[in-house]
C-alpha cells in the first residue's frame, strides 16, 4: 500500500514530533550536567539513548497498528512509544523521574509501559521479543486479529533470543511481525564486525516466514512493506521479518564519545534526513505547502513543549514511594 | 490444616495436576506451555491428563527455546492469559533468567503497577537419584532474591494442591518449586509422605504462611520442600532420644514468614536450618540473619545449618549421599545442639 | 572423500563397539532397578540416554579428527566419546560413578571429560557450542589447524546458542564444525512441531557459511560429507553447519514409556540398520568376510566387556571426596 | 597494605586496565574479550588503551552474543588461553547464566580436577546514578552462591590493581566486580576515593582475606565494594560521636574471610551488614549467619543490615536513594546499637 497525501502528512507529522521530543531531549539532557558531565545529575539523568534520524522505521511500521495491537521496544524507544501513540506528557514525566509518568517514575527512559496502548520497551538487548511472541499468541488464543511487532536493532539481532523467538512464532503461526532497525552500530561495534551475513532480512530463511529489507532510511519505503507484513499477521498467516535501514545521528547515548566513527558518517547522513525528504517528495506532489509545513512544526514543537512543561512541573514521588507496586494486590 | 486421614490419597504429582485441571476448567485464561508438558504429561508429571482434557491449544509442547517461551509466557499475560509455563529443571534456569529475573519479576514494578503478569512457572529441583550437577539442584534461593517474584516450595501433596490454585489465582509472577523425589513418580524411589490426603475440592493455601509440620520444644528446624520429611524423621529420631523438635516448614521463601520462625526460636530457643540448596549466600543464611535480627537472645546456642556444602552436586552416590542433608545429619548436629 | 576399505572396517570396528556398549548399557542400567524400576537405585543411577542407531553420525565425522581437535557432546554422548577415542575403562568407571572414571565419579554420564583427547560433554541443551567456538578461537590465536566439532541435537537447534555461536563463529571465520544430530525427537516432541523449517542444514545460511544435509543414516555418506567440512574449517576458511539424520532405537532415556511415539517406529528403523548396512556394502565389496566379522564383534565385546568389568572392580570414591576438585590448586 | 600516599595516582579503571596489560605483555595467552572492549576502551574503561597495545586479535570486540562469547571463553580456556572477558553489566547475566552457572562454575569440579579454566569474568555492578533497574544491580550474591567461582569485589585501586593480577593468574574462573561509581570516570560524580596511589608495579593480593580499612572498638561494618565507601563516611561521623566503627572489607566474597569477619566482632561485640545488593538470601545474611554460627556469644546487640529493600531499583532520584544505603543510614542504625 503506497502512502497517501493523509497518511503522509500523519506520518509526516510523527517524525516531526519524535525529532522534535529527542532534540529536546538532547538539551533537557545537558541541563545540570555542565561544566562537568555527570550522568547522574541534571533533571534526566541516567543513560539516554536518542532516536533522532531513525523515525521512518517507527512511524512507518505503526502507521498500520490499532491501540489494540502490542508493541516492544528495545533500550531506544522514545520514536516508537511516540508512533504507537504512548501517552507523550505521561512518557515525558516518567523520563524526568516524576510521579505522574507512566511507570511513576520507577521506570525511567528504557522502561516505558503504556499498558493504555500495549506499549512496552526494555534495557536488555533483545528481550522484547519473546513476549511479542506471547502477546501474538494471546492474540490468537482469544481470536483477536491484533498482532505484535517487536521491534530491536541490528545489533540485537545476534541475540539467542532472536533466533528463539522467531523459531517460535513461526512454528505457532503467530501474528508477530519481527523489526530490525538496522542502523550500523551497536554502541561501538559495526554489524560489519558483528554479524555474519549482509542482510538480516535473510535470516528469515531459518524459519521459513517472509523476510524484507528496506535498504533506504525513507518513510514511504518502511511504509509500504510494513503494510504487508502486518496484513500477513491479522490474516492469520504467521510471523515476517523486517529489516530497515536507517541512521543513529547521536551518539549511542548522550555523552557517548563516539571515537569509533568518522565524523563525516552523521553529515553526510543528514543530507538525506528522511524528514527533509518526506517533506520535499509532499510538496513536490503539491501535498503540502510551506505554511502548512510550518504549521505541522509549530504544533509538534507545541506537544512536545507541553509534555516537557507537565513533566517539569509535575511532582517527584514521594522516595518511599520506592516501596510500593513490587506486587500489584493479589488478585 | 491437614486433610483428615481418612481423605483420599494422591501423590504430589497427581494434587499440583489436579490443581491445574481444575483452574483451567474455571478459568480459560489458563493455559500450560512448556517442553513435553503435552503427551509426556511433564516430565515428572506435573501436567499428566491435561493435554486429553484441554487440547493441545491449551497445553502446549515448546521447542527447546526456554527463553522465547518463558519470554512468551510475560507477553500472554499481559495480553490477559494466565500461564502457567514449565522449566522442566530449575538447573535450567541460566538459559532464560533473563526473561525471568529482568522482566517476569520487575515489570509490574518498573510499570508502576500498571502491569500485571499473573505468570506461574513451574519448575523441578533436587537431588538424592544421582542426577549430577547439572540436574540436582535446589536453587531457590536465588529466585528468593529476586524482588517481584514470589517463591513456593511444598512439601505435601496437600499443600501443593492448595498453594498451586493460590499461585494460579495470584495475579503477579510465582514460581513454583517442585522436589522431584515429593513428586511420588512411579521411576523414583517413594518416599512414604509422596502421596497423602488431597481434598477433591478447590482450596488455596495462603502465601507467607509457615507450617508447623510437628511442634516441639527444644529446637526449631527451619526448613522446606523434601527437607521437611528429612526433618520429620530426624525429628523421629531425637523423640526417641528425649529431644523435641519442631519442623517449621516456610511453604514460600517469598513471602517469607518471619514471624513464625522468630515465634518458634522464642519457644524452643534453638535454630537449625536444613537447606538442600547450597550452603552459603542463600536460604539458610537468610533464616539464621532474621533470627540473629529479631530474637538473638532467644538463642541458648549457636545457630548451625544443615546444607549442600558449596560444591556441585557429584553424580557417585556416596558422594552425593555425602553431601545432602539427611535425617542422621540433621539429628546428630540437634544432639550436639542441645549437649551444648 | 569416499570411504576406503581400511577406513571402512575402521568405522565398522566403532560402530560396533559403540552399540556394544550401549546395548551392554541397557543391560547394566536396570541392574537394581527390577522388579520395580527406581532411578537412583542400581550400579549405574541417574539418567541414561543411549545413542544406539545413532552411530553414523558419530563414526563418520570423528574419523577425520585428530587427538588434538576439541570435540563437545550433548547429553547423549557415548557415541561420540568413543568415536572421539575417550579412555573407553575410564568411561565405564565414571559412569558406574568409580574414583577411577574420567572425573573420579563427579561428572556421571552426563558430563564426560577426557582431556587427552579434548572431549566434553554437557546435560544441558545446546551448552557444547559456545565453549567448541572458544577452542576454536584458541586453535586460531594459537596458530593451529586444530578444529574444534560441536555435536547437538536437532532440539538442540531451537536453543539460542546455536544462533549465538554459529554467528560467533563465522564473523570470526573459525575452525568449527556444527553438527547437528537430528534424530527427529526431542524427549516426546517431534521436530516437525519444534522446527519450523524441515532442515536445519538451510540455517547456515542466515551465517553465510557452508551447510549440508546427510538424509540417510549411512555412515559412508556421513563420513563423505565430514570430511569437506573438517578439512574446510583446517585450512581456515570457517566453519560450517552438517544435518545429519539418524534414528533413535531406545527411548529418550532409558525407563521412557514412550507413549508419544507408534511402536512400529523403531522395528522400521532397524530394517535399515546403519552397521548392517556397512556390513553388508563391505561383503558385496569383498572388503570384509564373515569370519572377520565375527572377529570384529568378538574383540568388540572383549572391549566393552574390558571397560565395563573394570568399572565394576573399581572402587568407590569415599564420601568425602566430593569435597575436593571445586578448585584446582591456583596456578 | 597500601602504597604509601605518595605514590602515583590512578583511578580504579586505569589500575585495572594497567593490571590486565602487565599481565597481557607477560603472557601471550592472555586476551581480552567483551562488547566495546577495543575502539571504546570497555564503556566503564576497564580495557582502555588495550586495543592500541595489543590489537584486534587479543583485543575482540564481540556481537551481543553473551552465551557465545562467554562460552567461548571455557573452550579457549580449555585449550591453553587465558580469557579476560567482559559481561558490560552485571544485570545482563540472565542471558548467559547457563555458560557461567553450569559450565563455568562446574566442568573443573565434573572433569574430577582435570580441566583448568582461568577465566577472569570482569563485570561491572552498582547503581546511584539512575541508572534504573536493569542496569544497576549488584547481584554478586548470586554468584558467590555459585560453587565453583572466585569473586572479587575491589573497593579501591590499590586493590583493584593487586586483585586483577591474582583473578588473571588463577587457574580457576573468577568473577571479578567493578562498581561503576569506583571506576574514577570522567562523566561520574567522581568519588575521591576512585583515584588513589598504585605502585607501578606488578603486585597480588591474596583472594580470601578481608582489610580492614579502618580500625575501630565499638561496631564492626562489613561490606564490600562500593560500599566500603559508604561505611568509611558513616564511621567518620560516628567518630564525631564518639563511636568507634571498625569498616571491614570482604574483598572477596569467595573465598569468603570468616575468621576476620568473626575476630573483627569478638573484639566490637556488634555486627552490621551494608550491602548494595537485595536484603534477602544474600551476602548480607550470610555474614550475620556467620558470626550467629561462631560468636553467638560476642554479639552484645542484635545484628542489624542496611541494604536494598527487596525492591527493583527505582529509576527516579529520590527512590533510589531511599532504597540505597548511605552513610547517614548506617550512621543511624549504628547509633542505635550503640544507644541499645
Ligand atoms: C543483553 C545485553 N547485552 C548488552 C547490552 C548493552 N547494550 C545496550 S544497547 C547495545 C547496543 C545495541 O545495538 P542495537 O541492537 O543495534 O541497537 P541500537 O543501539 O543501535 O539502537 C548494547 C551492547 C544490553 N543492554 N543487553
Ligand atoms: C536447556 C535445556 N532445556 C531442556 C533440557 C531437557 N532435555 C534434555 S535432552 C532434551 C531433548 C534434546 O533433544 P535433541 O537436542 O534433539 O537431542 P536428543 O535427545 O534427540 O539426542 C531435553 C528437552 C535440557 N537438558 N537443557
Ligand atoms: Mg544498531
Ligand atoms: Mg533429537
Amino acid at each position: 500500500m503506497p502512502l497517501d497525501q493523509q497518511t503522509a502528512l500523519s506520518l509526516y507529522r510523527q517524525m516531526v514530533t519524535i525529532r522534535g521530543f529527542e532534540e529536546t531531549m538532547v538539551q533537557v539532557y545537558t541541563e545540570g550536567k555542565t561544566p562537568v558531565f555527570d550522568i547522574g545529575s541534571g533533571p534526566v539523568p541516567g543513560e539516554m539513548h536518542l532516536a533522532a534520524g531513525q523515525e521512518p522505521v517507527a512511524v512507518g511500521v505503526c502507521a498500520h497498528l490499532r491501540p489494540t495491537d502490542f508493541v516492544t521496544g528495545p533500550h531506544r524507544a522514545h520514536h516508537f512509544a511516540i508512533a504507537k501513540g504512548v501517552d507523550l506528557k505521561k512518557m515525558a514525566a516518567e523520563i524526568f523521574g516524576k510521579e505522574t509518568g507512566l511507570g511513576k517514575g520507577k521506570g525511567g527512559h528504557m522502561h516505558l509501559f503504556d499498558t493504555a496502548v500495549k506499549f512496552s520497551c526494555s534495557g536488555i538487548v533483545g528481550a522484547g521479543m519473546p513476549p511479542a511472541v506471547g502477546a501474538g499468541l494471546a492474540a490468537k488464543m482469544q481470536g483477536r486479529d491484533d498482532v505484535a511487532v517487536a521491534f530491536f536493532g541490528e545489533g540485537a539481532a545476534n541475540q539467542g533470543a532472536f533466533h528463539e523467538s522467531l523459531n517460535l512464532a513461526a512454528v505457532w503461526k503467530l501474528p508477530v511481525v519481527f523489526v530490525c532497525e538496522d542502523n550500523s552500530w551497536a554502541i561501538s561495534v559495526p554489524k560489519t564486525t558483528a554479524t555474519a551475513i549482509p542482510s538480516n532480512a535473510d535470516r528469515a530463511q531459518a524459519y521459513g516466514i517472509p523476510g524484507v529489507a528496506v535498504h533506504e532510511n525513507d518513510v514511504a519505503a518502511v511504509y509500504e512493506v510494513a503494510s504487508e507484513a502486518v496484513a500477513h499477521a491479522r490474516r492469520g498467516e504467521g510471523p515476517s521479518l523486517l529489516e530497515i535501514h536507517t541512521e543513529r545521528y547521536l551518539g549511542h547515548f548522550q555523552g557517548d564519545p563516539e571515537v569509533y566513527r568518522d565524523p563525516q558518517e552523521v553529515p553526510h547522513f543528514k543530507e538525506h534526513d528522511p524528514i527533509n525528504r518526506l517533506r520535499d517528495q509532499m510538496k513536490a506532489q503539491g501535498w503540502l505547502t510551506d505554511e502548512q509545513d510550518a504549521e505541522i512544526r509549530r504544533a509538534a514543537r507545541a506537544t512536545v513543549d507541553e509534555a516537557i512543561a507537565f513533566a517539569r512541573e509535575s511532582p517527584y514521588p514521594a522516595p518511599e514511594e520506592a516501596l510500593e507496586d513490587v506486587f500489584v494486590a493479589v488478585g | 490444616m491437614a486433610a483428615p486421614a481418612s481423605a483420599r490419597q494422591l501423590t504430589t504429582a497427581r494434587a499440583i495436576s489436579e490443581a491445574i485441571a481444575s483452574e483451567m476448567k474455571r478459568d480459560p485464561r489458563v493455559f500450560v506451555m512448556g517442553e513435553d508438558v503435552g503427551k509426556y504429561g511433564g516430565i515428572f508429571g506435573a501436567t499428566q491428563d491435561l493435554l486429553s482434557q484441554f487440547g493441545p491449544d491449551r497445553v502446549r509442547d515448546t521447542p527447546i527455546s526456554e527463553t522465547a517461551f518463558i519470554g512468551a509466557a510475560i507477553g500472554a499475560a499481559a495480553e490477559g492469559m494466565r500461564p502457567i509455563v514449565e522449566l522442566m529443571f530449575v538447573d535450567f534456569f541460566g538459559v532464560c533468567m533473563d526473561q525471568i529475573y529482568n522482566h517476569l519479576a520487575k515489570n509490574t514494578y518498573m510499570s508502576g503497577g500498571h502491569l500485571r503478569l499473573p505468570v506461574t512457572l513451574i519448575t523441578a529441583y533436587g537431588g538424592g537419584y544421582n542426577d549430577a550437577a547439572q540436574h540436582s539442584q535446589s536453587l531457590y534461593s536465588i529466585f528468593a532474591h529476586t524482588p517481584g517474584l514470589k517463591v513456593v516450595v511444598p512439601s505435601t501433596p496437600y499443600d501443593a494442591k492448595g498453594l498451586m490454585i493460590q499461585a494460579i489465582r495470584d495475579d503477579n509472577p510465582v514460581m513454583y518449586f517442585m522436589h522431584k523425589g515429593i513428586m511420588g513418580l512411579g521411576w523414583m524411589t517413594m518416599l512414604e509422605a509422596a502421596a497423602g490426603p488431597v481434598p477433591e475440592e478447590e482450596y488455596t493455601i495462603p502465601f507467607g504462611v509457615a507450617d508447623i509440620k510437628r511442634e516441639g520444644t527444644d529446637v526449631t528446624i527451619v526448613t522446606v520442600g523434601m527437607m521437611v520429611h528429612r526433618s520429620l524423621e530426624a525429628a523421629k529420631q531425637l523423640a526417641d532420644a528425649g529431644i523435641s523438635a519442631e519442623v517449621l516448614d516456610l511453604r514460600t521463601l517469598v513471602p517469607l514468614d518471619r514471624e513464625a520462625i522468630v515465634n518458634s526460636v522464642k519457644k524452643t530457643h534453638r535454630l537449625i536450618v536444613v537447606d538442600e540448596d547450597y550452603r552459603s549466600y542463600g536460604m539458610s543464611g537468610e533464616v539464621i540473619a532474621t533470627v540473629a535480627e529479631n530474637a538473638l537472645d532467644y538463642l541458648d546456642t549457636p545457630a548451625r545449618r544443615i546444607a549442600e556444602p558449596d560444591v556441585p552436586i557429584p553424580y557417585s552416590r556416596p558422594m552425593e549421599q555425602f553431601v545432602l542433608p539427611n535425617a542422621e545429619k540433621i539429628a546428630a548436629a540437634v544432639r550436639e545442639m542441645v549437649a551444648g
